[in-house]
């Protein structure tokens, strides 16, 4: 899909999808991730359960459902943190379902954690060089000999120095990782899993928290992933970021998916709207009727005695 | 100069009486790096304030520091006119004070249901009562009281946070991003039950990154940058400001 | 009281063999612990099956002396293949317990009856250190005034500081490289390095064998300059110690460990001295009622236990370490 | 001192002769340091074998000293194997000047300092070590290592032929695991067997053993006639066990070594209560511990209970300051070459007073000290020794029965 | 807490009845002693009681033989009557003969020898009496002789050997003496668990706190002369204020400083160091002995034998582990306990006082040790090392059931405790049991990482 580069980077990447259906499980004409009968249960719960799944390469697909629907247990067993139940998934036509974690991210998988996983007593930059991958100087025998790795070095660190300032990280540069605010831990997060270079970068909740100036800005950059031929999969609860950057939105709920389609006709989905996005979602909530929830709260408390 | 020191007279006056105030504080985690530096903030009875700010400004810690989980090194903090900077969190919780971290919000190890009555600890009489409130809020909850918060997806924690802070009976609340990693409806949710709570006569100083969304609902609000507040203003105001959309809102969704 | 044999009995120490079995030992340990966040508390393992590598090679099967030195250097390695395989996985207060287990069956076998034939009993096995002996270039002793060392110490003193040398050398090359720093990363978080395509097993067992193999260097530096093998010398409290004189020097520090030694020896041969004049003779300084001679040699061990929780208190970082990493620490 | 005292690499010769004396390679004055038990599990030992020495040093300087000068002592701790301590002590002691070495008390702990302290040039006179280790590979030799306490195949003989004399035909033998349980237990289990005997099991518990109930049951399921008890002072956990378990002393007759024939009277530091002990048998080397020579510790030491090797450790100083004497010369490899002829061969004497005066007029002397004959071989162990059967009356108290004389 | 107590009176009432039966000054407790024991403890033939009332008692180096009939075939020669008119010859090393002799009346023989040297004895089996036959070869080992005095050698008449308790007897006491350790261990355990479930600290310094249950009770009993009941119960009040002292003085002012974990785990070396060398420098290192019930006897319940100290020691140890576990399981600070542990900034901001709960936990967690200390010191008398060397096989059940966890802490102590007694039967060599015990824990920590009892945690 190399070949089909957009002229405006703004629109979404529809081209290839348009034929698509929007049904759950849909098959895609080139898909990066193909899963088929994914299920993983905890205790009574089955938390993931996905009969059939596509991610198209070359595109940003978002994931949403409500909170438990299962989207980052789909992750961790996607990327091998976690095993299913059952299942079978294949990444880049390769099945993947039994390759551990680590493998799984150098074939090019690399995915972010919604409850961040800074490494505290490391610098942030240090970080940052941690993502890059094929460093000589990580393999033992190479390692004493700086002159070995010294050049490669140099080069992480001037790509990292560009992620960070994009990220607006770049002032805590030599700051221990440990002391970010909450918000800088999920910019460390991801811009981290950006510096291992990956095909499919998979990115939970990555903008919650991150306030709104930075993530517009921010949102640019995903985007040109997208034009450099990568593929984009993220977990998001922000509408707003959703309708502007993903291509593709598929749905969860339950475990399942149980939409899916282009942004507009998923949003426009009236289940979507009653389990996921709720009846406020696009009104100002200042303008709901002062009068009626004061009504509310009233009769509340008349209950409550 | 003398704007900025105008400004601060003005806000000092405006802040007389109110139930929750901080003047002034210097507070950091490590020794000689100060990341408030000389933030002002005051939060009258029964109003909502909201917080909102770029990444590192200092909004946790403003919160930590007024809860007394930042060591404030200069300024004071004070509670119904009382001083109470530097004092210990649980003394504060039983003056009326409930707060509601931004991380590490749940007890792991705890299920959902232990997890609710520590909300309650210092009163566990009332655990039944506000369990059902909680519960009904959030039925998940209720639905597995018997989970342990360290399973819980990233949103069902933050429910359970949020329904910690609302097992208590505070005066004051306290909430650090209590909209984050929840799913819209929820979040909306959320924002309705504050403003209900706040309704009822709780002062609520809440920091958000959903930064518009707060803005409707909060009487006031804060923009803190640096460690120090930079704009304050009524929410619609704030929300309003293009140097402030510019800086701190973005244009994303603000006109869907 | 003379302060002049104080100071040579603490100094004698701080540098001599005693000293450097503990800096090997606790080099090792700054991998695992200090660089890596494995919790080995089973130094002294590693430390056994090297020396018993070398004494049941030479002496039990009678090979020469320099193929026990090939099997005290491979036996640490593939221990701790064989305890990592399982054991990488666990969570690291449960690979201490783990590996304190690990080091204790191992003395407790070692120690047998049972296995007298092989490993000697508890008696352990001697008569394997005269190729060392031999090589000694040394023909009379050191003696400084307030550093004195008898000729078959020279010899030992010079052998282990070199090594010492050479692992703090290549402690510090291997830990300013990106191969160290996975390490570090792994220390603060495994999924994290998972996540960003390293090969956290393969990391750890490359630390865990290289941080045993000096544990190993240690049990054969310990066994050539005793020149006997006995089981209890190899209890869990050398792993104890090892990690209080790493802690004394400051962990993830490369001369941490080092310093951390020395002044963990001078500590506890200068108490043992000095208290030792205080109760001796007829008419002793210390009255008998508060002091006997006996409870004497226990004070050093009182003032160790205090000195390292003192330390501990005002200086957790230890001597070298970072104030800030410190008070990073999450909880 | 200084370092004068040390001769070095000068490959021993004969240790028998006494004549041409070589020019003295001493400082003059001669160092005792003892390394023995002051902490870890052993440190019970320790009290009367201080006192021994301590006893010998004020003899010996009594009677004028050594050349001329007043002989010294200077205290070390040798811990236990566990402290690993013994090694930086030894190095205190040596650095002090020790010509003699008093110690270790623990054969596993003298092996942690051995070659250590002989490749010093000083002398390692353990009172103490019963291992039969110190007779054997690399420390067969003649060098510069001695004992005062007889290798454990004595005693192991004496007590196994009490045991058979008793008429016992089916022995359970518990053993503390170490270099001093397990010979012990092996040389009374040898002996047995050879002599008719059946041992019905021997059962070892470790050094640092918490419970001893499985052990216990073993010898209380092994149908025996009869129990021989290898212990140290855990003894007073261990008799209580056993009595629980029905095969207490006063149910199967009950052997003691000299590892736990103490007193466990209602005085001592571990009582029992009166009675529990009443007959039990207990071996310990060593000629008789003459009353005068207690009174005499007590004096050094009043807190003194008991007296194991206590007359070990003095013989060993007197024996190292008369081959001193005898050499002219008080370093270690000059005494190490006389020990053993001062010990054996020539006129009798026993006391460092009387052997001295003999030694002074040239004449050839064989100690007897207060621990026995003390007739030491070429391996610097003795080779004649007796050992004292005793026996517990009813307030736990030891008496001495017998004392059986023996070569090794 | 009140459960407790109620523990320690029904232990103590437990105690007190034996103390009347068994009074300490009777020293023969045993009620059955085997038939084969009373046997030769009855014998009214043996040689040591014979060889007073006979003047030939044989002296000087010589080989001496003692028959004795044991078997009981035969009629006219009972069990233990010495055997007359028998003949031996004793052969040197060569083959040549050295001598011999005939036994008297008594049963002895006596053949003197010149050199210490290597002997066999031979016995002329036609001269043994009829219906009397030797079990086994009527030549004896080649003896070496040492001593300066007659050498005994023995010939078996008959059956020599008792009765070999079965594998069942065995392992029914064996299984009996586990459960009384595991249920100490578990006491022990407990506390640790206590203190790791709330702190997070992994508490090197706790086999002293076990061992200070221990002499403190020796202290009142032996020093102070209360009655082991009282002092026992005055060592566990001591010890919960220990715990408490020990919170206030050392671990409070560190957690103030915000110190990290592991540098707390370090502390707890040195103080467990400190306080082993200052338990040996005020009891030195010998063992020491409770002045009650030291030497009680076992009552004999079919297949297994257990004294009422140990009866007592194991009512005492489920009651109070029953109380806690119930305590921790039903009660707000239980939950508090674990709170703290997972979240101390969090706790603190649900309004609980931290520092207290700490301290409620540091209190009854040393107090259980020292019950743990107390209970030892009753079965296996008092030593400063004596928490020391239990240390490992705690930590082993505390993580063998799974860090933090109550019930695990109880489990993983049981079933330590079991393997380290029973192990032995199953060829566990038992000079080093609790190998078995280890290596049960390594093994069960392969299949499940998070121990028995453990939960993993989450990922992402
Ligand atoms: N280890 C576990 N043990 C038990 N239940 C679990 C575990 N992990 C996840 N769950 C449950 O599985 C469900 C799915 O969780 P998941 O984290 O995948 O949700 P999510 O879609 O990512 O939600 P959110 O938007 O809130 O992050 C949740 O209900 C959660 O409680
Ligand atoms: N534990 C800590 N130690 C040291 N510095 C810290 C620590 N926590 C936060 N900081 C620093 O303090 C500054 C403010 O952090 P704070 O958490 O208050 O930001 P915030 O305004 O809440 O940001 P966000 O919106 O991202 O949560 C940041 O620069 C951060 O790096
Ligand atoms: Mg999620
Ligand atoms: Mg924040």
């Amino acid at each position: 899909m190399d070949g089909e580069q957009m002229t405006d980077a703004t629109l979404p990447k529809l081209g290839a999808l348009v034929d698509v259906p929007n049904e759950p499980g849909a098959k895609k004409p080139d898909p990066i991730v193909v899963g088929d009968d994914i299920s993983r249960q905890f205790g009574g719960l089955r938390a993931v359960d996905v009969g059939h799944i596509e991610i198209q390469r070359g595109v940003i697909t978002a994931l949403i459902g409500p909170n438990g629907a299962g989207k980052t247990t789909l992750f961790n067993l996607l990327t091998g943190f976690d095993q299913p139940d059952s299942g079978s998934w294949t990444f880049n036509g390769q099945p993947i379902h039994k390759v551990p974690a680590f493998k799984v991210a150098r074939r090019g998988m690399v995915r972010t954690f919604q409850l961040t996983k800074v490494l505290s007593k490391l610098s942030v930059m240090e970080n940052m060089r941690l993502g890059a991958t094929g460093q000589m100087g990580e393999r033992w025998w190479m390692a004493p000999f700086r002159f070995l790795w010294e050049g490669q070095e140099r080069e992480i660190t001037e790509r990292a120095d560009e992620l960070l300032v994009r990220f607006k990280l770049d002032a805590k540069k030599e700051d221990f990782a440990g002391s970010l605010s909450g918000g800088q831990r999920k910019l460390l997060e991801m811009a981290r899993a950006l510096m291992v270079d990956p095909e499919l970068i998979m990115l939970d909740e990555p903008m919650a928290g991150v306030n709104p100036a930075l993530k517009q800005s921010l949102l640019g950059h995903v985007k040109s992933l997208r034009d450099e031929g990568r593929t984009v999969l993220f977990v998001e609860h922000d509408m707003d970021m959703v309708r502007d950057i993903s291509d593709w939105v598929i749905v969860m709920a339950q475990g399942r998916i149980v939409a899916e389609g282009t942004p507009a006709a998923v949003m426009a989905d009236q289940r979507v709207i009653d389990a996921y996005l709720g009846a406020h979602h696009d009104t100002d909530l200042s303008d709901l009727d002062e009068a009626a929830i004061a009504e509310q709260v009233m009769t509340e408390i008349q209950e409550g005695e | 100069m003398s704007d900025t020191d105008s400004i601060r007279a003005a806000h000092q006056t405006a802040a007389e009486g109110a139930v929750l105030r901080a003047d002034n504080v210097i507070a950091g985690y490590l020794p000689g790096v100060n990341i408030l530096n000389g933030a002002d903030l005051y939060c009258l009875r029964g109003e909502l304030v909201g917080i909102i700010g770029p990444n590192g400004a200092g909004k946790s810690t403003l919160l930590k520091a007024m809860f007394g989980l930042v060591k404030v090194h200069e300024g004071s903090v004070t509670l119904d006119g009382v001083d109470v900077t530097n004092q210990r969190a649980d003394q504060l919780v039983s003056q009326g004070i409930g707060f509601v971290p931004q991380s590490n919000n749940v007890f792991p190890s705890l299920t959902i249901e232990e997890n609710l009555e520590m909300g309650c600890y210092q009163d566990p009489k009332r655990f039944t009562e506000r369990f059902d409130f909680v519960t009904d809020l959030f039925p998940t909850l209720g639905e597995r009281r018997k989970q342990r918060a360290g399973s819980l997806s990233g949103g069902e924690r933050q429910m359970v946070a949020m329904g910690r802070a609302l097992m208590m009976n505070p005066s004051v609340l306290l909430l650090d991003e209590p909209s984050a990693g929840l799913s819209p409806v929820m979040q909306d949710e959320v924002f309705v039950q504050t403003r209900k709570i706040n309704k009822a006569g709780v002062s609520v100083v809440m920091v958000e990154q959903n930064a518009r969304r707060c803005l409707q609902i909060c009487d006031r609000g804060y923009v803190l940058d640096q460690g120090r507040s930079a704009y304050t203003g009524s929410g619609r105001d704030l929300a309003g400001d293009p140097k402030v959309i510019e800086l701190y809102l973005g244009t994303l969704g603000a006109t869907g | 009281m003379d302060l002049m044999d104080v100071l040579r009995a603490a100094l004698t120490q701080a540098l001599g063999p005693n000293a450097i079995v503990f800096a090997l030992a606790a080099i090792g340990l700054n991998i695992h612990f200090g660089y890596t966040g494995l919790l080995n508390f089973g130094q002294a393992g590693f430390m056994s099956v090297a020396a018993y590598g070398l004494a049941v090679t030479t002496v039990m099967a009678d090979l020469p002396f320099w193929l026990g030195i090939v099997m005290s250097f491979l036996a640490p390695i593939l221990l701790a293949i064989v305890l990592g395989v399982p054991t990488l996985r666990l969570r690291a207060d449960y690979l201490a317990i783990v590996t304190i287990a690990t080091a204790e069956i191992l003395r407790l076998i070692f120690g047998s009856v049972e296995f007298k034939e092989q490993f000697g009993g508890s008696n352990g096995i001697t008569g394997y250190a005269k190729t060392y002996k031999d090589m000694n270039p040394y023909s009379g002793e050191l003696d400084l005034g307030i550093l004195r060392f008898s000729k078959d110490d020279l010899w030992s003193v010079t052998v282990g500081w070199t090594l010492v040398a050479l692992g703090c050398l290549l402690v510090w090359l291997l830990m300013r490289s990106p191969w160290g720093r996975v390490l570090r990363s792994i220390r603060e978080d495994e999924d994290a390095v998972r996540s960003l395509g390293k090969n956290v097993f393969a990391y750890k067992m490359q630390a865990l064998v290289l941080g045993g193999m000096f544990g190993g260097l240690a049990g054969l530096f310990l066994a050539l300059k005793q020149a006997s093998v006995v089981p209890s010398d190899y209890s869990t409290n050398i792993t104890f110690f090892a990690y209080t004189a790493l802690l004394i020097g400051g962990a993830a520090r490369v001369l941490g460990p080092v310093v951390g030694s020395i002044i963990f020896w001078f500590l506890i041969a200068g108490l043992g001295s000095i208290f030792n004049q205080l109760t001796d003779g007829a008419d002793p300084i210390l009255p008998t009622w508060l002091m006997t001679d006996t409870q004497a040699s226990l004070v050093r061990f009182i003032v160790t236990g205090l000195g390292l929780m003192l330390l501990m208190i005002y200086r957790p970082q230890g001597i070298f370490g970072d104030r800030r990493e410190i008070a990073i620490d999450g909880r | 001192s200084d370092d004068g005292d040390k001769k070095k690499d000068d490959d021993k010769a004969g240790s028998d002769t006494s004549s041409s004396a070589p020019a003295p390679t001493g400082d003059g004055k001669l160092v005792f340091g003892s390394l023995l038990p002051a902490t870890g599990s052993l440190a019970f030992l320790g009290p009367p074998e201080f006192a021994g020495v301590d006893l010998a040093v004020k003899d010996i300087n009594e009677a004028g000293g050594v050349l001329g000068e007043d002989v010294t002592n200077v205290k070390g701790d040798s811990g236990d194997t566990d402290s690993g301590i013994a090694p930086a002590e030894t190095d205190q002691l040596l650095d002090a000047g020790s010509d003699v070495i008093i110690g270790a008390a623990s054969s596993g702990v003298s092996l942690t300092v051995i070659d250590k302290i002989m490749s010093s040039g000083s002398v390692m006179f353990s009172p103490a070590n019963t291992s039969t280790a110190f007779d054997e590979g690399d420390y067969a030799d003649p060098d510069n290592y001695f004992r005062t306490a007889p290798s454990d195949i004595l005693q192991g003989a004496v007590l196994a032929n009490l045991l058979v004399q008793d008429g016992r035909k089916n022995v359970a033998i518990m053993a503390r695991q170490d270099a001093y349980g397990e010979t012990l237990a092996e040389q009374v289990k040898a002996n047995l067997e050879a002599q008719g005997s059946e041992v019905a099991v021997t059962v070892y518990y470790g050094e640092k053993a918490q419970s001893f109930d499985s052990q216990v049951a073993e010898v209380a399921g092994a149908g025996a006639d009869a129990v021989v008890l290898i212990a140290f002072e855990e003894t007073t956990s261990i008799i209580p066990q056993l009595i629980q378990a029905g095969v207490g002393p006063q149910d199967i007759p009950t052997y003691f070594v000299d590892g736990n024939t103490a007193s466990y009277a209602q005085d001592a530091s571990a009582p029992l209560p009166p009675g529990t002990l009443e007959g039990t048998k207990g071996t310990i080397p060593g000629a008789e511990t003459a009353d005068d020579f207690k009174a005499r510790l007590l004096e050094v030491d009043p807190d003194l209970k008991d007296y194991a090797y206590s007359a070990e450790s003095y013989d060993a100083v007197i024996v190292s300051a008369l081959a001193a004497v005898e050499a002219g010369d008080d370093s270690g490899d000059a005494i190490a070459q006389h020990i053993v002829d001062v010990t054996g061969g020539g006129t009798k004497c026993t006391s460092f007073a009387d052997c001295s005066a003999l030694l002074a007029d040239g004449e050839d002397i064989d100690y007897d000290g207060v621990s026995g004959p003390i007739e030491l071989g070429d391996t610097g162990s003795p080779t004649a020794a007796s050992i004292g059967i005793y026996e517990y009356d009813k307030d736990n108290n030891i008496t001495p029965v017998d004392y059986i004389a023996g070569q090794i | 807490m009140g459960l407790r107590w109620l523990a320690l009176l029904i232990a103590g009432f437990i105690l007190a009845i034996p103390t009347a039966a068994f009074a300490d000054d009777d020293p023969t407790p045993s009620e059955s002693p085997s038939e084969s024991s009373s046997a030769t403890v009855d014998s009214t033939a043996t040689p040591t009681d014979v060889t007073t009332e006979e003047p030939v008692k044989p002296s000087g180096p010589g080989i001496a033989v003692t028959l004795v009939n044991s078997s009981d075939k035969s009629k006219e020669f009972p069990k233990g009557r010495p055997l007359e008119g028998v003949t031996l010859t004793v052969i040197d090393s060569s083959g040549a003969e050295v001598g011999s002799a005939v036994t008297d009346a008594t049963g002895l023989a006596f053949i003197p020898v010149e050199a210490l040297d290597t002997y066999t004895v031979e016995l002329d089996e036609d001269t043994l009496p009829d219906g009397i036959n030797l079990n086994g070869s009527n030549q004896s080992d080649p003896v070496k002789m040492r001593l300066m005095a007659p050498t005994y050698v023995d010939f078996p008449i008959g059956a020599t050997k008792g009765e070999k308790a079965s594998f069942g007897d065995k392992l029914a006491q064996s299984l009996a003496s586990g459960i009384k350790f595991g249920l100490i261990v578990a006491l022990a355990a407990l506390g640790l668990s206590l203190i790791f479930g709330t702190t997070g600290l992994t508490n090197f310094a706790h086999g002293e706190l076990i061992t200070l249950g221990g002499v403190l009770t020796y202290t009142f009993n032996r020093s102070v002369g209360l009655p082991v009941i009282l002092a026992g119960l005055v060592a566990v009040l001591l010890s919960a204020g220990f715990g408490w002292a020990q919170d206030k003085g050392l671990w409070a002012p560190l957690r103030r400083r915000g110190t990290g974990l592991i540098a707390m785990m370090i502390v707890s070396i040195g103080f467990g160091l400190f306080l082993r060398s200052i338990f040996q420098y005020i009891y030195s290192s010998s063992t020491k002995t409770l002045s009650q019930y030291t030497t009680q006897g076992a009552h004999d319940f079919g297949i297994i034998k257990l004294a009422d100290k140990e009866i007592a020691i194991i009512l005492i140890a489920t009651v109070a582990i029953a109380g806690v576990c119930v305590a921790m399981m039903k009660t707000r600070m239980g939950k508090a306990m674990r709170a703290v542990s997972d979240n101390p900034a969090l706790a603190a901001s649900s309004g609980m006082r931290v520092d207290s709960v700490i301290s409620t936990a540091w209190v009854l967690g040393t107090a259980m040790s020292g019950l743990a200390g107390v209970l030892l010191a009753v079965n296996s008398q008092v030593n400063f090392l004596m928490g020391f060397k239990l240390l490992l096989l705690v930590f082993a059940a505390v993580t063998l059931g799974g860090l933090g966890t109550i019930w695990g802490a109880l489990i993983g102590s049981m079933i330590i405790g079991i393997i380290v007694e029973v192990g032995p039967l199953f060829g566990v060599p038992s000079s080093i049991k609790e190998v078995g015990a280890l290596v049960v824990l390594v093994l069960i920590l392969l299949v499940r990482p998070q121990g028995i009892l453990g939960r993993r945690e989450r990922i992402g």
